[in-house]
């Protein structure tokens, strides 16, 4: 696979960061259609970035055979979005607190914490094929 | 994201514009800024007007400047800090960090005090 | 200005060809959020891609310090695309036809000629500023 | 668009995946045409099953590929046209011009008729 693949509501990228944009041009997009307000489209959009540079980076360590999947679906007042890797995944509760004194001027160490402020709800689930985070957030 | 700089009274306008979200150009600004410090220039001021948002790698990209500008002598500061933007540096608690300024000018009168 | 910049239901790219497919997932991410069906979405993805490749080539002929937006809107039953770009214009009657014998073996030619059939409404406007075509396609 | 090749009882396969839309990419499947020539290999079956949709930068490519071939002796067929395609092949007058086929495997038999 090479450039992004879109099938239904799910976008496709060979995982390279150059393809960043065509994620997020793609998920505002549909946001968009769904008539989302523009401050709660940019919460959203910088949740699926965190986790799509994550994917790429720490997930699929960039092996551009593997793939980042992400699909977005409206279920009543809720936005869900799962980002799927091929990688071998990851304890979310094993993170440092990017809070703490020490971390605070780290650069790296935020992601995950960004998306857990910005959205209602975040699911990591690791399975043998790879990690898929789901997150949700309400538009109402 | 797209970065443009000037300067005004021996301070460096940065001008980064779009969304700070990593990739190709995650490295842009950190690049510039080396490139200011080799010219013994300074005094920084980031104007985050144009930014429609940014992520942790947007964060990472302020702080490594603050703390390599700091490391240098320099400084490091923000003006026009977007509410989006504010509500992430808060947040993450980075906002005490960052002295940051209403307008550019008022940033760039802050190196004369 | 650089990679693509959304503004609510608009999205503008330099002139480069390597942006096509920014475009392309955001115009596709907005019609899926629209419900638009997968057949009707094709046509509009490459009615849109036909002509910004000719904003892009023959408006601004390349000068990627020149801009190439499309923005989009539901009005009722129609999806409303209209392309700009910052270049001189052109006169679509003035076209070749390129189901003309000679013409037929051609590699270019065929791009409004495409977008004419698969729109339902096509519309030219030339101004000093540049080129605004405007495209329509029922979607029911 | 990403371009694959194989072979097949010395009959190229060519399958692009994606759209065809222009940008980058145009000039890949062209390129790799040549390369086939420039082997004396110049039987040529494109499998379009992977093609999501063409625009007519696509057709243009396909156009000039089967008369690049034709002029060198060769020839190209097309294997499983989408409907998509075949219905933009049927407005530009596009569709006798190309010999094609439901499968690939009648595509490469062809060749021995
Ligand atoms: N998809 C993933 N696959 C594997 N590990 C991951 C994944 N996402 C996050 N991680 C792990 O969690 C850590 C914290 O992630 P994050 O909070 O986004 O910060 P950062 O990516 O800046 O390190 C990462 O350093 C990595 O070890
Ligand atoms: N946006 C535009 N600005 C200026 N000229 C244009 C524009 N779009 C189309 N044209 C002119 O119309 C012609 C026909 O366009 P088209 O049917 O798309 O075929 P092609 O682009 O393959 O030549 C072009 O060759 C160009 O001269």
């Amino acid at each position: 696979m090479h450039e992004p693949i879109i099938k239904g509501n799910m976008i496709s990228i060979p995982s390279s960061l150059e393809y960043l944009t065509n994620i997020d041009d793609f998920i505002e997009g549909i946001l968009r259609g769904f008539e989302v307000e523009e401050s709660t489209i940019a919460d959203i959009a910088i949740s699926v970035s965190e986790l799509v540079n994550n994917s790429v980076s720490h997930g699929n360590k960039s092996d551009d055979g593997k793939t980042v999947s992400v699909s977005i679906a409206k279920k009543g007042n809720d936005i869900e979005i799962k980002i799927e890797d091929q990688g071998q995944g990851f304890d979310p509760r094993a993170i440092s607190n990017p809070l703490d004194e020490e971390n605070l001027l780290k650069d790296t160490g935020r992601g995950i914490f960004i998306v857990n402020a910005l959205m209602d709800k975040v699911d990591v689930q690791t399975t043998k094929d790879g990690t898929i985070t789901t997150i949700t957030k309400s538009i109402v | 994201m797209k970065l443009t700089d000037r300067e005004e009274n021996g301070v460096i306008i940065l001008e980064p514009n779009g969304k700070i979200m990593g990739g190709p150009d995650a490295s842009l600004l950190h690049d510039k800024l080396y490139e200011f410090i080799d010219q013994d220039k300074k005094k920084v001021v980031v104007d985050l007007s144009g930014v429609d948002w940014m992520n942790s790698t947007g964060l990472g990209i302020l702080i490594s400047s603050y703390t390599t500008l700091r490391n240098n002598g320099g400084k490091l500061k923000l003006a026009n800090v977007t509410e989006k933007i504010r509500s992430l540096l808060v947040i993450t608690k980075l906002e005490p960090v960052f002295e940051s300024y209403d307008t550019i000018a008022d940033a760039v009168k802050s190196f004369d005090e």
